[in-house]
């Protein structure tokens, strides 16, 4: 229960800075190189770094949320189908908003896309709700609303992908972006300036010092004045909010509304958060350790594709890294227990 | 790592083929039909599917990550049709051609469609079920997956083609899905065996939800009893048409699907005209026409190379 | 305070209690472990809600809704289980829930930090550094200067020198003397009645959920109010069991540890109890544990009973339980108990196999045993099938220390035993520590409460800063000799500083 | 005359018991109330009763090994993804077993499926192993396994559905078992006796008790000499042990193996361990409460199949239900934290 003694100065005052930031990123070096070296040309080519940067927004910013979930000793389940529900109230929503036929104005993708982020920030508050005042372990609240998000997209979609007509959001995931200053996709930029948000949240405000240290002894949060309940519901809304903001991003990847999109990403989410140095027992983690996680799973994914193995050998390959890169940060940072 | 796709190299082109999934035998059959046109062609094949089955998200991935590696056409089974339309543009874009198999793709910046007719083959289905049924009784049909479209044109074909059929049919169920699993299909179809004492007729439409509803059959006692109409094929269910278990599937020609599907992105590449729809075919096979030796030649398609 | 009534379930654990606190009165509560004391100030400051009963503060009705209000009304407390969060620094730690700016004000609050950490004898202690890594002492003295920055009316101390050396408690006596002269009311909760004696003005004593006495402290004495306790006069708090050591059990050669200890040699025979003093972070706690194997040693060599010696660095606890060692360890809360269990489950736990046969626990055997030491050390619950956190903190500690005497090892290192343990208890441990003594046990005691080191032991060795003293026997120390070598390292006997003519 | 009441005394020796059983079952009580008071009359046929305790037989099986697991304070996701391989092993083995053609001999099936839950507890062993020695978290490390296995499945079942001659296996998942004696099919005897066997060892033997104590307080057990790696490894091989035994029950369910069988199923099998009463965080679980949780789960898939509803309407009910099962158990046991 000692862990060892952290060097004195200036980095002392984040102590999860540290841990939830350089492990990570050897990880990340790590697959980057070994890819580099055992894959064909184009891996490192800058068109495939943008393709791989695209390809981590919409877990990306689903780990963002689930940063603060987790850090507050929770867990979210539901956000897979929470990106799913996003991508069918955006599509359905802007569909109302332009009536029949015709290519939409510029305002209506934005409230569309902010209709789907307040539904399933709806949920997120929900999910909170039960968690926090009748003491439900999220795991199982979450594991409901999965289900019920899930039931519910499928329902207002109809059960099938809903069409919509062309508008811009549609183009906020291309890997060449339209005006071509940008560089990177829209998208991209969303998920950096979340990512800048989030940081600065967890560490310069009140309310991420509490998410903390409810994550750490929610008992001494409690003793402390901390609105326990209250800031459990704040987190898992903002989980979901974040949730529908990976939606709309889907959305734009997908141009279609889809009940089924995003099954299991949940997964992909929290792997991304833990592999970034957040901790399921609550207190650690941070935003850019998050990103970082995203980012060795998109990487994972797109150079095994590049390799070319057949998908199992890909899947065996995944899932060996997914534990060396969480292996890595370990074997730098032991702990005594 | 080694140059491809560079026009004027020694090395051949290289062909993406992109199924939907990789664990059905259909995909099997694609694969074996793009490898044996890969070979007549002297171009390289690279086989990869979506990591999750049914995943529109993973699927586009694919793809981005085949414009990254340059290769020199695309040919692809979407997930959606319309899902997929970005990413096929972006390829296009980029000045790699795409061919569309199997389902269709919105949109024109494909270059050809080759694929199964497949609300024929749902049509075929509810003729055969009509017939056996003497175009009287109770019917269900157990949907395959949201959002599927394939299936959902089989559905609607079979739908069409029983409403033409009579009055006297009575669809009791039509609104439960299977699930993309064969154990899925197999719970789901027990619990609707269970609350329908009395079926007289059944329609799935693909191999994993035929193969689910047939064991349900089977371990209810009811496998016989039943007229039973599938979608593709697999050794379970060929034994189980045998045993007179199934009455009849529709069977597509994925061989050739794969074949011509890597044929057309070669003219394609060579500059050559070609057409917009290609129509692999399908029939239907009963217990009567199994060893016949059209049908033969569709179930015993050469080998996929292992990859 | 007027009738609070409090329970949990089945158990009622304030019945109807009445408190009167004024303020600039130093109000000391004391009663058996279980008496209802910590509940009591639980609903004082909000934690609890309690079940009847009316309270005012400053003349008004008073009904915290939560924590936050009732410190908002003014009232601090100190809890008895340390309430920190491990991953925050103690600086975030002593802010928590009262951060009142979001952006700036650092330095202003680093000050108050760095105030109320002198003023408790700990300028060295980094605000910066995360909670997970100080001591359980330090952590008492983080969770009193959270206390103190509330700016309160009341402030509520509940044992807060139960992990305090003799020098930190001195530091807390004065701050509490100049709470008293700011004329704030300050509630003192402790199982030292000479504490209570020197810093309370009155005093309540709590028995069963009830008040039973109270008065003014100068009227009475220690031992006056020990018979008030329990509710009998107390027989000799230190009784002289006779008994001889025997061979040796353990000796320690050259012990050294990642920081601490620094080349720490003792030897422990059967029959002997070895008493370890010192200032907090001397490097006691890490003694034992490394000897246990709980921390990695650099170097040294143990020898146990059985006369093999092992290399310090390879010991782990089952090694060192296959010694016939044992250990207490002073966080009962991490390392004691598992609280979920059990009582009967936390007593059996490292000699589980002694109650089953062919491999099947024996409910009846164990369940037996369990009640049989929990009779022993007079362990107050419901049933010994009650998990173990839903005693009080007394009775926490006397089930960990259950668990080692139904072990039954060789030796015995318990640090800091009597933690938290009413007078009454702790005159009932004593004797059971001498008379294992006197079975041929041999026992390591490191405690910060010196009287009970010189009362119960037949040797003492002092450790400063990771370097121990030469072991001697009791009698060659004093107070006042322990108490310059846990300060300075230097022992009487070799200084040339004399204070005398 | 028996008194009414047992002993205050005999009964509390287990408090686990009372929490981790009859708030479970108050919850299946009141599902099963529902639908026979909601569904149409072959909900409530003896049939449609052995169906629904033959459906819960492979999620029962995985969640006594996972209550193990979460007892233990670890987690298992890989159980879908072992059930998977289980299903493709015992189906490679008997085919190689019994060589080309011909119906199978007794002993090739038992020796198949052994060779299935023999390639479980091994993959169970590999994450017990690296959770306990390298000190990754579980949940990574079975997230690891959980792409691992899948890979492996396909692998050898070269991603297709593996075909195998008739035998005795292919009838324990029968509803109506083939000798009529039975009443149950082999796989619900199985599974009982399963369960009699996991309350057993949690209860009454030295492993078990390790097992509770080691989640409830790890630092504790190691202080009191338990071995925590050793026992934390023997916990997540006995958890594939008993997921490749539900692996050989879904083997006998489909007939073939299927490389993509269960997939999610892990999420089933935890929220019926939690259902049942088992805690995240460690130290709480019991045997009978996961089958009940699992129970739980059938009954709501079957009830909802009945009523005929709409996919969706089924997927919002069922998690609801999910979260109010817990509740239920919640507000008959609430905690003061
Ligand atoms: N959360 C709880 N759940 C159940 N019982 C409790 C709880 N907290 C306290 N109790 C019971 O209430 C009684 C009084 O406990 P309390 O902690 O107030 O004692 P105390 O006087 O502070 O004792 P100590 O000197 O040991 O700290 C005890 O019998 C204890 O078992
Ligand atoms: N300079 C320091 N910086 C931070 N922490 C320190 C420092 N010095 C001591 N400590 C803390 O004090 C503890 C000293 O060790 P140990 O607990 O063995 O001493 P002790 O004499 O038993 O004191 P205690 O009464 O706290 O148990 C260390 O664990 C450490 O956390
Ligand atoms: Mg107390
Ligand atoms: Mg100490």
């Amino acid at each position: 229960m000692r862990p060892a003694r952290q060097p004195a100065g200036r980095f002392r005052f984040f102590p999860f800075r540290l841990r939830g930031g350089l492990g990570p990123v050897i990880g990340l070096v790590f697959v980057v190189l070994l890819f580099a070296v055992l894959g064909p040309a184009p891996f490192s080519s800058l068109y495939n770094a943008k393709t791989i940067v695209t390809q981590t927004v919409i877990v990306g910013i689903g780990a963002l949320g689930m940063t603060f979930v987790i850090v507050s000793g929770g867990i979210d389940l539901s956000v897979g189908s929470l990106v799913a529900l996003s991508t069918v109230v955006t599509a359905v929503a802007l569909n109302a908003l332009t009536g029949s036929g015709g290519a939409a104005g510029p305002a209506a993708p934005l409230l569309a896309a902010l209709a789907g982020i307040a539904v399933c920030a709806a949920c997120g508050f929900l999910s909170g709700l039960i968690t926090a005042r009748l003491r439900v372990v999220s795991f199982i609240v979450t594991l409901g609303m999965m289900q019920i998000a899930r039931g519910l997209a499928k329902w207002l979609g109809r059960e099938q992908t809903v069409m919509t007509p062309v508008n811009w959001l549609q183009k906020a995931m291309l890997v060449d972006p339209e005006p071509g200053w940008l560089l990177l996709a829209p998208g991209v930029w969303l998920m950096l300036g979340l990512l800048a948000l989030v940081a600065v949240v967890l560490k310069y405000t009140v309310f991420g010092r509490h998410v903390f240290a409810i994550g750490s002894n929610a008992q001494t949060a409690r003793l402390c004045g901390v609105n326990v309940p209250g800031r459990r519901i704040a987190v898992f809304a903002l989980g979901g909010a974040f949730a529908g903001m990976a939606g709309v991003m889907q959305y734009a990847n997908l141009t279609v509304g889809d009940p089924t999109a995003a099954a299991g990403m949940e997964l992909d989410v929290i792997a991304a958060v833990v592999i970034g140095g957040g901790s399921l027992s609550g207190g650690e983690g941070s935003a850019a350790g998050s990103i970082v996680g995203a980012l060795i799973m998109a990487v994972l994914r797109n150079g095994c594709n590049m390799l070319g193995a057949p998908n199992y050998v890909q899947e065996i390959l995944i899932g060996a890294i997914i534990v060396c890169a969480v292996l890595i940060d370990r074997l730098r940072n032991p702990r005594t227990v | 790592g080694r140059p491809s796709g560079e026009p004027g190299a020694a090395a051949p082109p290289a062909i993406a083929v992109i199924p939907k999934g990789t664990t059905h035998s259909f995909w099997k059959a694609v694969h074996a039909g793009a490898e044996k046109a890969g070979r007549e062609l002297g171009a390289e094949v690279i086989w990869q599917g979506p990591h999750k089955e049914d995943d529109r998200q993973m699927q586009i991935q694919v793809v981005q990550n085949f414009i990254s590696r340059r290769v020199a056409a695309i040919v692809l089974a979407p997930l959606d049709d319309q899902a997929l339309v970005p990413p096929v543009q972006a390829a296009v874009n980029r000045g790699i051609p795409v061919v569309i198999i199997d389902s269709g793709l919105n949109g024109d910046a494909y270059r050809s469609f080759v694929a199964t007719d497949n609300a024929r083959g749902g049509r075929l289905c509810a003729e055969r079920l009509c017939t056996l049924l003497n175009g009287t009784g109770k019917v269900v049909m157990l949907r395959y997956q949201e959002g599927s479209a394939s299936t959902a044109r089989r559905e609607a074909g079979f739908l069409e083609g029983m409403a033409a059929c009579g009055t006297d049919i009575e669809l009791i169920s039509t609104d439960q899905y299977a699930g993309a699993t064969i154990e899925k299909a197999f719970q789901a179809a027990q619990n609707l065996l269970n609350r329908f004492a009395e079926i007289d007729g059944i329609f799935c439409p693909n191999e994993s939800s035929t193969q689910g509803m047939l064991r349900a059959l089977q371990t209810a006692g009811r496998a016989g009893d039943v007229y039973f109409v599938g979608f593709d094929a697999n050794e379970t269910l060929l034994k189980a048409v045998r045993d007179g278990e199934i009455h009849g599937l529709a069977l597509q020609d994925p061989f050739r699907m794969g074949y011509l599907g890597v044929i057309t992105a070669a003219r394609v590449l060579k500059g050559e005209p070609v057409a917009p729809r290609i129509d692999t075919g399908v029939i239907l096979l009963t217990p009567d026409t199994i060893d016949t030796p059209a049908i033969r030649a569709l179930l015993n398609p050469p080998p996929a190379p292992d990859a | 305070m007027r009738g609070v009534r409090k329970a949990f379930g089945a158990v009622r654990a304030l019945a109807g209690v009445d408190l009167a606190v004024c303020a600039g009165e130093v109000h000391g509560l004391i009663g058996e472990n279980g008496a209802g004391k910590s509940t009591l100030m639980k609903v004082l400051s909000g934690a609890h809600r309690p079940d009847a009963g009316e309270i005012a503060l400053g003349g008004r009705p008073y009904a915290p809704a939560g924590p936050a209000a009732a410190r908002a009304a003014g009232v601090a407390m100190i809890y008895q289980e340390l309430a920190l969060a491990p991953h925050l620094s103690v600086e975030e730690n002593i802010f928590l829930g009262r951060e009142r700016s979001r952006f700036g004000f650092r330095r202003r609050r680093r000050d108050a930090v760095r105030g109320v950490l002198a003023s408790l004898g700990h300028s060295e202690l980094d605000p910066d550094a995360p909670v997970s890594s100080l001591g359980i002492g330090l952590r008492q003295v983080v969770e009193i200067a959270r206390a103190l920055t509330a700016r309160p009316s009341v402030v509520i101390m509940d044992e807060p020198t139960s992990s305090l050396s003799a020098e930190d408690a001195e530091a807390l006596f004065a701050v509490v003397r100049r709470l008293r002269e700011r004329d704030l009311a300050v509630i003192y909760i402790s199982h030292f009645l000479e504490e209570v004696t020197r810093i309370c003005d009155v005093y309540t004593v709590l028995r069963d959920g009830r008040a039973v006495a109270s008065g003014r402290v100068a009227e009475t004495d220690t031992a006056a109010l020990a018979e008030k306790m329990v509710g009998r006069t107390l027989d000799e708090m230190y009784p002289r069991t006779p008994h001889t050591p025997g061979a040796p059990a353990l000796t320690v050669r050259a012990l050294r540890g990642a920081r601490l200890p620094a080349g720490v040699g003792f030897s422990v025979r059967r029959g002997e109890i070895l008493g370890i003093a010192g200032l907090v972070g001397a490097g006691r706690s890490e003694t034992v544990r490394a000897v246990f194997g709980l921390e990695r040693a650099a170097g040294g060599e143990l020898e146990g009973p059985g006369g093999r010696s092992v290399p310090a660095a390879a010991q782990t606890p089952r090694r060192a339980l296959a010694m016939r060692l044992d250990l207490l360890s002073e966080n009962r809360k991490t390392e004691g108990l598992a609280g979920g269990l059990s009582i009967s489950a936390n007593v059996t736990l490292s000699a589980l196999r002694r109650h089953t046969r062919a491999g099947f626990i024996r409910p009846g055997r164990e369940r037996r045993a369990a009640q049989r030491q929990c009779r022993a050390l007079g362990i107050r619950c419901r049933d010994v099938s009650d998990p173990a956190v839903s005693l009080s903190g007394g009775n926490q500690q006397k089930v960990a220390l259950a668990r080692l005497l139904h072990h039954g090892a060789d030796v015995l290192l318990l640090d800091e035993p009597t933690r938290g343990i009413d007078v009454g208890s702790k005159a009932e441990i004593y004797r059971l520590i001498r008379q294992l003594a006197a079975g041929g046990k041999a026992i390591v005691v490191v405690s910060s409460y010196l009287p009970e080191l010189l009362g119960i032991c037949d040797t003492l060795a002092v450790m400063h800063r990771g370097r121990m003293s030469a072991v001697r026997p009791v009698a060659a120390w004093s107070e006042q000799r322990v108490m310059l070598f846990a300060a300075s390292g230097r022992d009487a006997a070799d200084t040339r500083i004399r204070t005398g003519g």
